[in-house]
């Protein structure tokens, strides 16, 4: 069994936001409108930390995209009263929208605050629904939605490698955020394939995952930066 | 009497509606049990909640019956509208 | 396991098709919008990619748009496309939703209301067409075409010289082009004595020193910059190029930077200046190239024999690194070990842009951080600054004129009567005073193209002003913009993804490429390419206007450039990555990567794989790299000369000279003026209570301000930041407190303009005594999600200009700030 | 009716209220009908509307309904617990308050118990509980356990009243067929009385750990993640000591309003207040110690992450809420019952609305910051509540005084056969009881 995982190497991100957006247009994550972003209710599947590190003038400032982690011990899953959120074989954490009862208990579980609610139902302009993704659904309000590792890209690799008869390779599945990424910070496949890259980069000196004290185990993997010799 | 029967008849319906009720939660806790057991979803952590939780019911479904029945059958003979 | 497919879908809920909602019964009015689940629910789409070109801002990146049964639904990068090299940004990835915007203007519209009241009609395309026309008609015969203006925004496509050749061949001098001429290619002019845009090859060099291009969010390509710094990053041990960027604000580009000197607004060229002396000082510049190929950089004598000031010494004399540490406010220490770091490392170069150059002494700012590519020779064979090359498209014949026309176009253009500028061409803010003035002739009728002054001037009202004062105004865009809501008449163009056009010649890349715009789809209403427009109108007023323009329609016109392409076979069109060394070997041989039978097929091949481009670019030597009075790359400029002197009548005595720079408000007298120089930068002064510099800045979000018509960029336009669809104004948290204001508080900003009410955020990037503010908000039209969404700094900058350019300055603004209310009541 | 006992003249004030019923019982009827339809349109609104009608937001997406469930499920723990402890503890004066603390219970159970539906986004998919429930999660627990106590606890408020039912029975009331149904043919026979006394013991032993173990599992659904300012052990046994506390004070708010309102003087002495509020005291500086150490050792241990949330706590925007909380908890209790001069009936309602309030407080104290400081750099949240949550937490506090005025219009509030066993038997079995406290009497001759 693959155990899908990503790997982010935070020297070559810019933080130039691509992913966020394109996480936004693939799972069609509603654009919730001024009133309701007023309110604190953006939806971002993929969202960016802006880390200031010293004071001024001797300042660093980091970004950092983030995922959902997909942890191996997710502390989400295991509160959740209906099975709409649970680890699958593969190490996806995996959000049942027509299952789930809106309670958010999975959301406050998060320790990273990756999910969030559908606090209305998601509206587009007429003309703008047509351009949604037709590979996923768009959700109900009600519901908590999360960043899925662009599961749906997998059922169809699926499908594409059993038409080709062939086995599934790295880069027959890739998230939507880890295809966009303009400088090829985001790397993705599976941890446990030495074949993968994901592989050897989550070995590197410079791999960390985030609050790994917590032991949730997250399959997102960042590379630190490094100092310029 | 008329009045009677219906009354015996609503509390004949009241001990059945308890152990329904319990025995439906009984069924309902059961239930999720095979269905981790199915999905491999903690199976143990579910079996251990579902020992505490069905004798308690249980427990509460048999007093009330206790009582009922107990009360019903140590009433002087005759007219229960007598006072004692 | 074997788990059917309905199964798998149930679990983890990506309903990838109608299987998992028919499935559950999952109610579709509660989760489904109905054209959604049509879609769903019936058979599963066709999945196609077109190769296309995204034209949201000027860097024209290659884009792949994934369609199902014909409807775009995604943008990706075009991996094929060596610019942006697969790539794309924010913007680009959601540009269908400009496809879709519900507030496009799907056909001809006239105007009923008053102006900028935005009240239409709709008119058919021959109507709107055959009025302009006869309005044109009508200025030709009166011999009075020079009252025609276009203004437009400067981009690199093939309709900006159908445009220009519009103009020619019509017969008016009034193209002004926003955005072309600015200070950076002024002080190209200067050091090397042409107008192009430069390339820079990044290959080989150690060390990029910034002074304040925020490349990373707007500028000539910010895709391929984010790549760019992020590989300048990766390039491996020993490899790996250092950043210093230099700023008074740790934009993104700052932030990936490995250092970052938070410098005084307005004062880069001193520090510019102060690293140059310290090389000088110590001697390590490139000797040979500053000896052969540079001039003015030692003391020199005119024929005259009179002996002026060189370079060396003005350095050496005035900008001594513990001076420039006053004037910058960055320690004595740090700017020597810059320079010693940029004099030692073998291969460095210096970039100049944003703050640097929208400042009252921008020019001689850009010019002094010029001087130090100069210093350090950055122009050799081998090297890294060049002209970037324009593809080998067709020669066209000149633009036949008949008499009307040459004498429309001899006439003076309306901004070199009134500017009080050197370069009069740039100062098209200054056009609403010239048209108010109807000096020296009125303009009658204005086409709009992109341009939208009306939003991002800080003449604005001016330039409200001079729409209400013309009598006929076309507009060309496919949203009503602020500026198109004086307009008589809107033709609306198509948006990016249903047409033809081709993007050349981005600035900074080393070799010579085109992408090609191909519509993805059939325009989805009564819009029209600008470019078809322009050759309708042409042929309507026929004659030689109708001449200059052979072509029935613009992809003609297009396929006309490529022909000369294809016709000389040079370089090739995008491919899969080739080998580099094996293309070099076939260039050597003089053979072509790929053959084509016909045009045809090339412009088929051309269409799906995005564009063609020449990998290698032609050796250049000194001699076309500068095209100076000398020839040489000029530390002191005899261009700068020349054109001083030919605005006084005769020969020029000092006394002239020194008046004309008194007009144009420069401290500097004599040489100096000729020379790079720190020119103390004016703020806005009326007011002791305004005591910060307010200071825009763009955002990935929002290039080039395309950004307004995509609801996804404004939900994040500050998402790095954490303000969706709102401005706010940044603070030094040292600054904050002195005036009593917290994280998230309103606040109240004031110039001598206007004021304006903000969300205040405290950010350690910031140097204290500055604010900053991003651009690109604050809309008074352009649809529903840019109306009325934040506000637009731009209204209240104060009016000033680069005392040469005439670039409008964006660093003279003070502003007061005053706390309104707290978080909690916002 | 007509051959009516003796002691009916006796206890004749207990059952008034039930035959006779005033204008002010229909105006307050009326009254509270009008806030219950307002909530109940709120939240019809609610459900058409989404949650987004609500002040919820990211990250702070529990509120108002999540701590108005903790709150009144811990003013649930007012009757029952109390009233089994001191029936346990066979203290003599507890006869004129048990029901009234039971009553509390029932009401306000089945109230608290409905708040967490209030709080989900797809009500009409409650049933995936019982279909595809897991019991793993906190929320089932709390489920399981909640039903549990509403069963025992209503248990054990019908069946010490049978016999009071009886008496309604016996007078006639009206509806008749009711008393007749619910009083099982009660006629004060040996056996009936042994059966009753039987079972009351079981349920009485049995119902103080469901109790105990509900508001564990409520402060687990808390305590089981891992976020910081809830992932602590004394969450259960610092939930229960609450619970208890805000307990007895809704106890003694309710018992000094009816007192007031049906003249029960007789019944409801000095004695109990005193009591009563002297274990209030107790409660108040015991949730102290608790709160105190809770606090104490997050702060020593200094986690960056509970150092945020306590930060936020102490001088954040929670603040002022959280020292109320400290004042109205403690400083205000600890001031008025702990001076016997202030610890009159008046100033035992003030301390008590002031406990109650404090403990709603301590509710959103727990949920809101812990929620509103994430730990990885999200903006703070910030939860204002809206109309919606006012008015459903309106609605709540409608729908309990509603209930208990309706039980008091149906039964009556005090046992009357346990005032009668209190009076008949067990004055004599309490001095022989006491007598077994004492040391022998030779001894002490000795």
């Amino acid at each position: 069994m693959p155990r899908w995982g990503m790997v982010i190497d935070l020297n070559k991100c810019t933080g130039c936001g691509a992913c966020v957006v394109a996480c936004k247009t693939e799972l069609n994550v509603a654009i919730v409108g001024p009133e309701e972003s007023g309110k604190g209710r953006t939806m971002l599947c993929m969202d960016i930390f802006t880390f200031y590190e010293g004071e001024f003038p001797n300042v660093k400032t980091r970004h950092m995209p983030r995922p959902c982690f997909h942890c191996d011990n997710p502390p989400c899953t295991k509160v959740c009263p209906v099975r709409a959120t649970y680890r699958n074989e593969e190490g996806l954490v995996t959000q049942i929208y027509p299952q789930c009862i809106g309670c958010r208990y999975c959301q406050v579980a998060c320790p990273y605050t990756v999910k969030f609610f559908n606090w209305s139902k998601p509206e587009w302009p007429k003309e703008m629904r047509k351009a949604l993704n037709p590979d996923v659904s768009v959700r109900p309000d009600g519901v908590v939605e999360k960043c899925t590792f662009c599961v749906h890209r997998l059922q169809k690799a699926r499908e594409q490698v059993a038409v080709e008869n062939r086995e599934l390779e790295e880069g027959d599945y890739v998230p939507a955020c880890v295809e966009i990424c303009p400088t090829g910070a985001m790397y993705f496949g599976d941890l446990d394939n030495a074949k993968h890259a994901v592989n050897k980069l989550k070995r590197s000196h410079r791999a960390f995952q985030v609050m790994e004290d917590l032991g949730t185990e997250p399959k997102v993997y960042y590379l630190s930066e490094m100092e310029i010799e | 009497m008329k009045n009677k029967d219906m009354i015996f008849a609503l509390q004949v319906a009241s001990i059945t509606y308890i152990w329904i009720f319990v025995l439906g939660i009984a069924i309902w806790i059961l239930n999720l049990i095979r269905v981790s057991y199915k999905l491999q979803d903690s199976f143990d952590a579910s079996l251990a909640i579902s020992i505490v939780a069905i004798p308690v019911f249980f427990v509460l479904a048999v007093i009330l019956t206790y009582v009922f029945v107990g009360l019903r059958k140590g009433r002087k003979r005759e007219d229960a509208y007598s006072a004692h | 396991m074997e788990i059917s497919r309905r199964e798998f879908l149930r679990l983890l809920g990506a309903t990838g098709a109608g299987v998992s909602l028919a499935g559950l019964g999952c109610d579709s009015t509660w989760s489904v919008p109905d054209e959604m689940y049509e879609r769903v629910v019936g058979a599963p789409g066709i999945e196609t990619w077109k190769t296309s070109l995204c034209t949201l801002c000027p860097a024209g990146c290659g884009i792949k748009v994934r369609l199902i049964d014909g409807i775009p639904v995604a943008i990706g990068g075009n991996p094929l496309h060596p610019v942006n090299r697969g790539g794309v940004c924010p913007m680009a990835n959601v540009g269908v939703e400009a496809l879709f915007n519900p507030d496009r203007v799907t056909e001809p519209l006239r105007r009923v209301g008053a102006r900028g009241e935005g009240k239409w009609e709709p008119v058919s395309w021959d109507e709107a067409i055959e009025t302009v026309g006869s309005r044109l008609q009508g200025l030709r015969e009166r011999n009075e075409t020079n009252r025609l203006a276009f203004f437009t925004n400067h981009d690199n496509t093939l309709r900006s010289d159908l445009v220009a050749r519009f103009m020619t061949a019509f017969g008016s001098p009034n193209l002004c082009v926003f955005g072309k001429n600015n200070a950076s290619t002024l002080a190209t002019y200067l050091t090397q004595g042409h107008k192009k845009p430069l390339s820079y090859d990044f290959k080989n060099i150690k060390l990029l020193i910034n002074f304040g291009a925020d490349f990373l969010d707007e500028g000539p390509s910010p895709v391929r910059f984010n790549q760019l710094y992020s590989e300048f990053r990766n390039r491996g041990e020993g490899r790996n190029v250092k950043i210093v960027h230099i700023d008074s604000r740790c934009s993104r580009t700052a932030s990936i930077s490995h250092e970052w000197l938070p410098v005084k607004p307005g004062t880069m060229a001193a520090l510019a200046l102060g690293i140059a002396n310290v090389l000088i000082k110590d001697g390590q510049y490139d000797r040979g190239f500053v000896a052969a190929n540079s001039f003015g950089f030692t003391d020199w004598k005119d024929r005259a024999g009179k002996v002026h000031r060189g370079f060396k010494a003005l350095v050496e004399e005035d900008y001594y690194p513990e001076k420039v540490a006053r004037i910058t406010e960055i320690p004595a220490r740090r700017i020597v070990e810059l320079a010693r770091t940029f004099a030692t490392v073998e291969s460095a170069l210096v970039l100049a842009g944003g703050q640097a150059g929208n400042s009252s002494n921008g020019l001689y700012t850009l010019w002094a951080i010029e001087c130090l590519n100069g210093l350090k020779g950055n122009y050799k064979d081998n090297g890294n600054i060049s002209i970037c090359q324009e593809p080998p498209f067709t020669e066209l014949p000149e633009a036949t004129m008949d008499e009307v026309s040459s004498k429309g176009l001899s006439r003076p253009g309306m901004t070199r009567s009134v500017t009080p500028f050197c370069f009069p061409e740039n100062a098209v803010s200054l056009l609403p005073q010239a048209i108010l003035q109807q000096h020296p002739y009125p303009i009658e009728v204005l086409f709009l193209a992109n341009a939208n002054p009306v939003f991002s001037a800080t003449n604005q009202s001016d330039f409200v002003a001079a729409l209400e004062k013309i009598p006929f105004t076309v507009s060309f865009n496919s949203f009503v913009d602020e500026t198109s809501l004086y307009a008589d008449f809107i033709l609306p163009d198509h948006v990016f993804l249903e047409k033809y056009e081709v993007v050349h010649t981005v600035p900074t890349v080393p070799f010579s490429h085109l992408g090609m715009q191909q519509p993805v789809l059939e325009p989805l209403y009564n819009t029209r390419n600008t470019g078809d427009v322009l050759l309708q109108i042409a042929r309507n007023i026929g004659g030689t206007v109708a001449s200059s323009f052979p072509w029935p329609d613009y992809k003609e016109c297009i396929q006309f450039h490529l022909q000369g392409i294809y016709e000389r076979g040079a370089g090739t069109i995008f491919s899969e990555r080739m080998d580099d060394a094996w293309l070099k070997f076939l260039k050597r041989r003089g053979w072509q990567v790929f053959e084509y039978s016909t045009f045809e097929e090339f412009w088929q091949v051309l269409l799906d794989n995005g564009g063609w481009w020449d990998p290698f670019p032609a050796e250049t030597d000194f001699r076309t790299i500068f095209q100076t009075p000398s020839k040489r790359f000029e530390f002191f400029s005899q261009g700068l000369q020349r054109e001083i002197r030919s605005q006084i009548p005769g020969t020029a005595t000092g006394e002239e000279i020194r008046s004309l720079l008194q007009k144009w408000k420069i401290e500097a007298r004599g040489d100096l003026a000729f020379l790079p120089h720190y020119e103390s930068t004016r703020f806005d002064d009326s007011n002791p209570e305004f005591d910060l510099h307010l200071l825009p800045y763009n955002l990935i979000t929002n290039i080039a301000g395309g950004g307004c018509v995509l609801p996804m960029m404004q939900e994040l336009f500050g998402m790095l930041a954490r303000e969706y669809w709102g401005s706010w104004i940044e603070f030094n948290p040292d600054t904050a407190r002195k005036h009593g204001i917290s994280e998230g508080d309103m606040v109240k900003v004031t110039s001598s303009k206007g004021s304006l009410e903000v969300k205040a955020k405290l950010l350690p990037t910031i140097k204290p005594g500055v604010v900053y503010m991003p651009v690109g908000l604050g809309h008074k039209a352009y649809g529903r999600f840019a109306k009325g969404i934040g506000v637009n700094p731009y209204e209240i900058f104060f009016e000033d200009y680069d005392s040469i350019g005439g670039v409008s300055s964006l660093t003279s603004t003070k502003v007061a700030v005053e706390r309104i209310r707290g978080k909690e009541q916002a | 009716m007509a051959d009516s006992h003796q002691t009916f003249f006796e206890d004749e004030e207990l059952i008034r209220p039930i035959e006779q019923t005033g204008p002010g019982f229909y105006a307050t009827v009326v009254v509270l009908l009008c806030v219950i339809a307002f909530a109940g349109y709120t939240y019809v609104r609610q459900v058409i509307y989404g949650l987004g009608v609500t002040g919820l937001a990211q990250p702070v997406s529990w509120g108002f309904y999540i701590i108005n469930f903790v709150f009144f499920i811990g003013i649930s723990h007012a009757g029952t617990l109390i009233s089994a402890i001191l029936r346990l503890s066979k203290a003599e004066w507890r006869r004129p308050i048990t029901r009234m603390a039971e009553v509390i219970t029932a009401i306000v159970l089945a109230i608290g118990g409905l708040h967490p539906i209030l709080d989900l986004g797809r009500p009409d998919r409650m049933l995936h509980l019982f279909t595809d429930g897991r019991l793993q999660s906190p929320l089932l627990w709390d489920v399981t356990s909640i039903t549990a106590y509403f069963a025992a606890s209503t248990v054990y408020l019908y069946i010490p009243m049978i016999p009071d039912i009886a008496i309604l029975r016996d007078r006639g009331i009206k509806p008749r067929w009711l008393y007749q149904f619910l009083s099982w043919g009660w006629q004060g026979t040996d056996h009936q009385k042994r059966v009753l006394e039987r079972a009351i013991n079981i349920l009485m032993v049995m119902v103080i750990p469901i109790a105990v173990s509900v508001h564990t599992v409520i402060s687990y659904i808390f305590a089981m993640t891992i976020q910081p300012g809830w992932h602590s052990t004394i969450f259960g046994p610092y939930f229960v000591v609450g619970a208890i506390f805000s307990g007895i004070a809704a106890l003694l708010i309710v018992m000094i309003a009816f007192r007031k309102a049906f003249h029960l003087e007789n019944y409801l002495k000095e004695i109990h207040f005193k009591y009563l509020s002297t274990l209030l005291l107790i409660m108040s500086i015991l949730w102290f110690y608790f709160t105190f150490s809770e606090y104490l050792t997050a702060y020593y241990g200094h986690e960056p992450n509970e150092m945020r949330v306590i930060l936020y706590k102490f001088f954040g925007a929670i603040s002022p809420y959280f020292w109320l909380m400290g004042v109205c908890n403690f400083i205000i209790p600890l001031v008025i019952l702990a001076n016997p001069k202030t610890r009159t009936i008046p100033g035992i309602l003030i301390a008590s609305i002031s406990v109650v309030i404090g403990m709603w407080l301590e509710r959103l104290i727990i949920v809101v910051p812990s929620l509103a400081n994430p730990r990885l750099p999200y903006p703070t949240g910030v939860y204002i509540p809206t109309l919606t949550e006012w008015s459903l937490f309106a609605g709540g506090i409608a729908v309990f005084i509603l209930g208990y005025l309706v039980f008091a219009k149906l039964f009556p509030l005090i046992s009357i056969w346990e005032i009668q066993e209190g009076r008949d038997h067990s004055i004599a079995e309490v001095t022989d009881r006491l007598t077994t406290y004492l040391p022998d009497q030779p001894l002490r001759k000795l």
